[in-house]
């Protein structure tokens, strides 16, 4: 029963986020055919080869098979499509808004996001530079809440930018400052040196007036002509739907994957052959996501590399005479392993474990009301069976 | 299907304690896809009343068997020895299986070790509710395919009682949804909302239970 | 066809473990060196948080399972052997070890150094009188004595008050560390979490410069800590001294920053929550390998934070800064990738 | 049957398994008498084996499974505590103390828990015996 299963070194990239395009140029560098697929556009930045083939706006609907042989089906500019791989990555990111709401303020002329800035200083000179020229920005963060990694990272970036390239005057207003990533102590260091002035506040007192805004906080008040809030950060969007094809669980936060130690950051799915990548399951800026994709690469091509796949040494096996096709294995399974099939040589349908994508758990086995489930390799004590 | 639940096992022991030559006998349909009375649920109680009874000399003896069917003889014709053998059958079937045991093997003492509950559907995993009571005379084409007399506890026909508020039924507002506002929103979605203003006659109970033991003889069958 | 290319990986910690994992799975020959007797390092003293039959996510059981399967892979395990020398090696690298049962050298085209950190002493920060008040102890002391001791080791010391003081030899630019630990929130919450679950009436204090609550895995500690009515002070003592009413509780005043009162308060235990520093020998291995160090000390990595100066060597862990054991896990497997991409790139 | 001479362990392999293994690097045995039987995870918990555990003479059945939220088949901790649960019911039906059945979540960091139980355990339903 172990023999080994040849499988294609061929991966599915499902995203367009900076870690997704990350994934796929290693996937590639390590001989990967790679299947590119987003909803969006896809970014244009070279990554071009015959072993990539890229489909942007393109709606995944349904999902087949196991890990080895997952067959993708897709909406492709009106077409159907239908692609083999022996492996998922979703790297389809995060999703960025303003939570007006809860700061219970609107965007103005006077009242920034950190994207509205950075767009500002991504436009050609002067105009990138004038608009923040020796003004005084007050950068307010976790105020209301939760601040995400990936936007206090921004902050720091776009208080360095805007003291450097525009001589603004930069207050830094946090509650904690986040500095638990490898470098950022040094990086606030480097504000402060720069002029950024940080202070702390209890809880800051913010007001937008017709032509300055004020923060008054634990020692005194400051005006200044711009207030920068960061936005939040959620799930996308199709999170729910993308999970529900891919039958796999969403954490109780609507990112993937359920926060279990044993698997989270090492963008393990419960499904066997499919994995996440970034910011569509952690919290981590730009550059952690492309991090995180690079170490699922390096567990793709542990499990593929080596062009053929083994089943675990405990695994579940379904007696087809036996089965009454109840689905109870398949509603348990929580690697989603189970599927009632027609055993085409025993003209029988009946449950079937995949056996390579069998994890050896026993849930199936266990709930299975005839005992129809044997699970092959584990040792038990001969009184189970009965005295 | 037909949903059942094993009754407590203190009843069950109090019923077997007399004997001490016991077979159970599950059935590997519905009951066994309900999680009440296939091959498990025997094991499991076989268990059980052998630990209950675990002093007693000599041992109970307790045969377990499970069959495809027990509403049908030819799946029950295996047992004929081991029912003779033993001094009483308890059934995990539902009640047809019971009296299928019954009806073939009359010299049986056959006891019920399942409460058979009513036919339905499972709405998730170990959850079960109930979806028809057979009445013989299906209108669901009228109530956008919900049932207003298995599902309203009233089995109202022309719209909800009072005691419907935010959707739930005042029976049991916890777990019963208001069939009422299920139809609505139903018939709302397929945009046949108008049906409702049909006033539907009393209906005909006549081919539902209250006209006694039902039976289907379809001629071209038999012969 | 080219033989199976060799790495050593120096150190048997969480990170170690899993680079070796990750590229003997892909198929390398790996050596794992390892200095102790006995495989795991820090990780080894970690305890389990959970509360009330909930997972808490520390971490700090990713380590079991690795070291069951290092047994069981290809890995070449050589305990007690630490490296003496290196030489290179027609581009590679020539090790030689001492202590091993292997005398000859190892040849290797890579090596991953993971290393490990070293918990701050707590002695150096004096005020904190940690070595001379019975009732201050540390956060690496509490972790191992639950470990030890099982998860009720504090239940019956007779506990009422109990502080965290965080960023102890952390985020100090005077004592030569300027830079956040990375794990004392997260486990002085957690810590203080499982304290409180098992004593509710227990009043716990946490004293912190800032609370470094990011991350998708602790955002639920923080949350629920808060609630459970652990109380979170901003501002630290200086000095913690004896109580002059009762000889074994601990007293110290400070600076409650957002309330704008200076308290003076008495606690049963004080849990000096200590960072982590580079390992003592960092130096060594820094210089045998031809690597640099950073300004504390930490190897001295490129922008991928994983490749040093030294083509071939790469660093994995909190031997390059400091990680939580998840963290820790995740960059040696990143290492893991970044090395094998270097061999493949060597065979052409 | 009758002679409640042993204590049967039903345990994850991922946790309780992790942390006999250090118990026994570190020369810890388990006490006489007791029967560890090792699941590929809480979820392979069969209700039918622990009544059988208890026909084949075992005085006292402790289940162990990681703590919620960290078993990597998702659930598995929470059927092995549900079933436990729906197994000291019958158990009380039938007429064995409900305390002859344990159930605990375990982490593999948890050796010095898993030995202190055990150990209880034992002392409470063979110890008195063996007197």
């Amino acid at each position: 029963m172990s023999q080994a299963t040849p499988v294609a070194k061929q991966v599915l990239v499902l995203g367009a986020s900076s870690e997704a395009a990350r994934a796929v140029k290693e996937l590639l560098a390590l001989g990967y055919k790679v299947l590119w697929v987003s909803g969006d556009e896809l970014p244009s930045n070279g990554l071009d080869s015959p072993a990539l083939a890229k489909y942007a706006n393109c709606r995944l609907y349904a999902l087949e098979g196991h890990v080895g042989r997952f067959v993708s089906h897709f909406l492709h500019q009106g077409q159907r499509l239908a692609l083999s791989t022996s492996a998922i990555i979703v790297a389809t990111g995060n999703e960025r808004y303003f939570p007006a709401e809860r700061y219970g303020l609107e965007l103005s002329s006077l009242v920034w996001t950190t994207s509205q800035v950075k767009e500002q200083l991504k436009k050609p000179l002067p105009q990138s530079v004038l608009a923040f020229r020796d003004k005084r920005i007050l950068l307010l963060l976790d105020w209301s809440g939760e601040t995400s990694k990936e936007l206090v990272s921004e902050s720091f970036s776009l208080a360095g930018e805007l003291c450097e390239r525009c001589r603004s005057e930069v207050y830094f207003f946090y509650r904690d400052l986040t500095v638990d990533s490898p470098g950022w102590e040094q990086r606030t260091r480097e504000l402060r040196d720069k002029g950024v002035v940080f202070c702390r506040y209890g809880e800051p007192e913010v007001t937008v007036g017709e032509a300055a805004v004020s923060i008054s906080y634990l020692e005194g008040t400051v005006e200044g002509d711009l207030l920068v809030l960061p936005e939040a950060v959620r799930p996308r969007g199709d999170t729910a739907e993308l999970a529900e094809i891919l039958q796999v669980r969403l954490g109780e936060d609507g990112y993937f994957q359920e926060l279990n130690i044993r698997k989270y950051r090492a963008g393990l799915s419960a499904r066997k052959g499919i994995f996440f990548a970034g910011r569509c399951h952690m919290d981590c800026d730009a550059s952690e996501a492309e991090s995180d994709a690079l170490q699922v690469v390096a567990a793709v091509d542990a499990l593929l590399g080596q062009g053929a796949l083994e089943p675990e040494e405990v695994i579940a096996y379904v007696d087809p005479s036996k089965c009454i096709r109840c689905l109870t294995c398949v509603r348990t399974c929580p690697h989603a392993a189970v599927q009632v099939v027609e055993y085409e040589d025993m003209d029988v349908v009946a449950a079937r474990v995949d056996e390579l994508a069998c994890w050896g758990c026993g849930a199936c086995a266990s709930n299975c009301p005839v005992q129809a489930i044997e699970m092959v390799g584990q040792e038990m004590p001969a009184w189970v069976q009965g005295v | 299907m037909i949903v059942a639940e094993r009754k407590p096992l203190s009843e069950i022991i109090a019923k077997v304690e007399g004997y001490n030559r016991l077979l159970i006998v599950g059935c590997n349909t519905c009951v066994a896809v309900c999680q009440a009375g296939g091959e498990k649920e025997v094991a499991m109680l076989a268990a059980a009343l052998r630990l209950r009874f675990r002093d007693r000399q000599p041992a109970m003896e307790i045969i377990e068997r499970s069959v495809e069917r027990q509403c049908e003889e030819e799946f029950n014709q295996v047992l004929a020895e081991d029912i003779a053998h033993a001094e009483a059958v308890l059934s995990m079937a539902c009640g047809v299986g019971v009296q299928t045991l019954v009806e073939q093997f009359p010299d049986a003492i056959v006891l019920p070790a399942v409460n058979t509950k009513f036919m339905g559907r499972p709405e998730e995993r170990g959850v079960w509710s109930e979806r028809c009571i057979g009445c013989g005379n299906c209108v669901l084409d009228k109530f956008g395919g919900i049932c207003p007399i298995t599902r309203c506890a009233k089995s109202l026909l022309n719209g909800p009682c009072g005691g419907s508020e935010n959707g739930r039924c005042e029976v049991d507002p916890e777990n019963l949804e208001c069939a009422w506002q299920l139809i609505y929103d139903r018939l709302a979605r397929l945009g046949q909302l108008d049906r409702l203003l049909e006033i539907e006659p009393p209906k005909d109970w006549s081919t539902a239970r209250y006209g006694g033991p039902r039976k289907i003889v379809r001629k071209d069958m038999v012969l | 066809m080219r033989e199976h290319p060799s790495v050593i990986v120096v150190g048997g910690g969480i990170a170690g473990l899993t680079a070796a994992l990750n590229l003997a799975e892909r198929g390398a020959h790996v050596t794992l060196v390892e200095r102790d007797s006995v495989l795991g390092g820090n990780a080894r003293t970690v305890c389990c948080k959970a509360i009330a039959g909930e997972c808490q996510l520390c971490g700090g059981c990713l380590l079991g399972e690795r070291l069951e399967l290092i047994v069981s892979s290809p890995v070449e395990l050589l305990l007690e052997t630490s490296v003496a020398r290196v030489e290179r090696d027609n581009g590679g690298f020539l090790v030689y070890l001492e202590g091993a049962e292997k005398s000859s050298p190892l040849r290797a085209q890579a090596v991953i150094l993971a290393t490990g950190f070293d918990h701050v002493d707590a002695h150096t920060k004096g005020p904190y009188g940690y070595g001379i008040l019975p009732s201050v102890t540390t956060g690496e002391e509490m972790e191992r004595k639950i470990k030890e001791e099982g998860q009720g080791a504090y239940d019956a010391l007779g506990l009422h008050k109990v502080a965290f003081i965080q960023c102890v030899g952390s985020r100090d630019e005077h004592v030569g560390r300027g830079y956040c630990s990375q794990v004392c929130c997260r486990y002085a919450l957690r810590l203080a979490r499982l304290l409180k679950a098992r004593q509710p009436e227990l009043e716990i204090t946490i004293f912190k410069m800032d609370i470094q609550n990011s991350g998708r895995d602790f955002q639920k500690t923080w949350q629920a800590a808060q609630e459970e009515g652990i109380r979170i002070v901003a501002g630290l003592p200086a000095v913690i001294r004896r109580s002059s009413e009762e000889p074994r509780r601990a007293t110290f005043v400070y600076d409650d920053i957002l309330a704008g009162q200076i308290v003076q308060e008495d606690f049963d235990l004080v849990v000096l929550s200590v960072g982590m520093q580079p390992r003592r020998d960092a130096e060594q291995v820094a210089e045998l390998f031809g690597i640099n160090q950073d300004r504390y000390g930490f190897f001295a990595v490129g922008d991928d934070l994983i490749s040093t100066i030294v083509p071939g060597v790469f660093v994995a862990g909190t031997c390059q800064a400091p990680r939580s054991m998840a963290e820790a896990a995740a960059h040696a497997q990143q290492a893991a990738e970044a090395c094998y991409r270097y061999l493949q790139e060597l065979a052409l | 049957m009758g002679d409640h001479q042993k204590i049967v362990v039903m345990a994850c392999k991922h946790s309780a398994g992790e942390a006999l293994r250090e118990l026994q690097r570190e020369g810890w045995a388990l006490p006489d008498g007791v029967e560890w039987v090792e699941l590929p995870c809480g979820g392979s918990l069969d209700e039918l084996h622990i009544l059988r555990a208890f026909e084949a003479g075992a005085a006292a059945v402790l289940v162990l499974a990681c703590y919620h939220g960290a078993c990597r088949s998702l659930d598995g901790s929470r059927w092995a505590e549900k079933r436990v649960q729906a197994i000291q019911e019958m158990l009380a039906e039938i007429g064995i103390e409900q305390d002859r059945l344990e159930f605990r979540n375990i982490a593999p960091t948890m050796p010095a828990d898993l030995a202190s139980w055990v150990e209880a355990l034992h002392r409470r339903v063979l110890a008195p015996a063996g007197e």
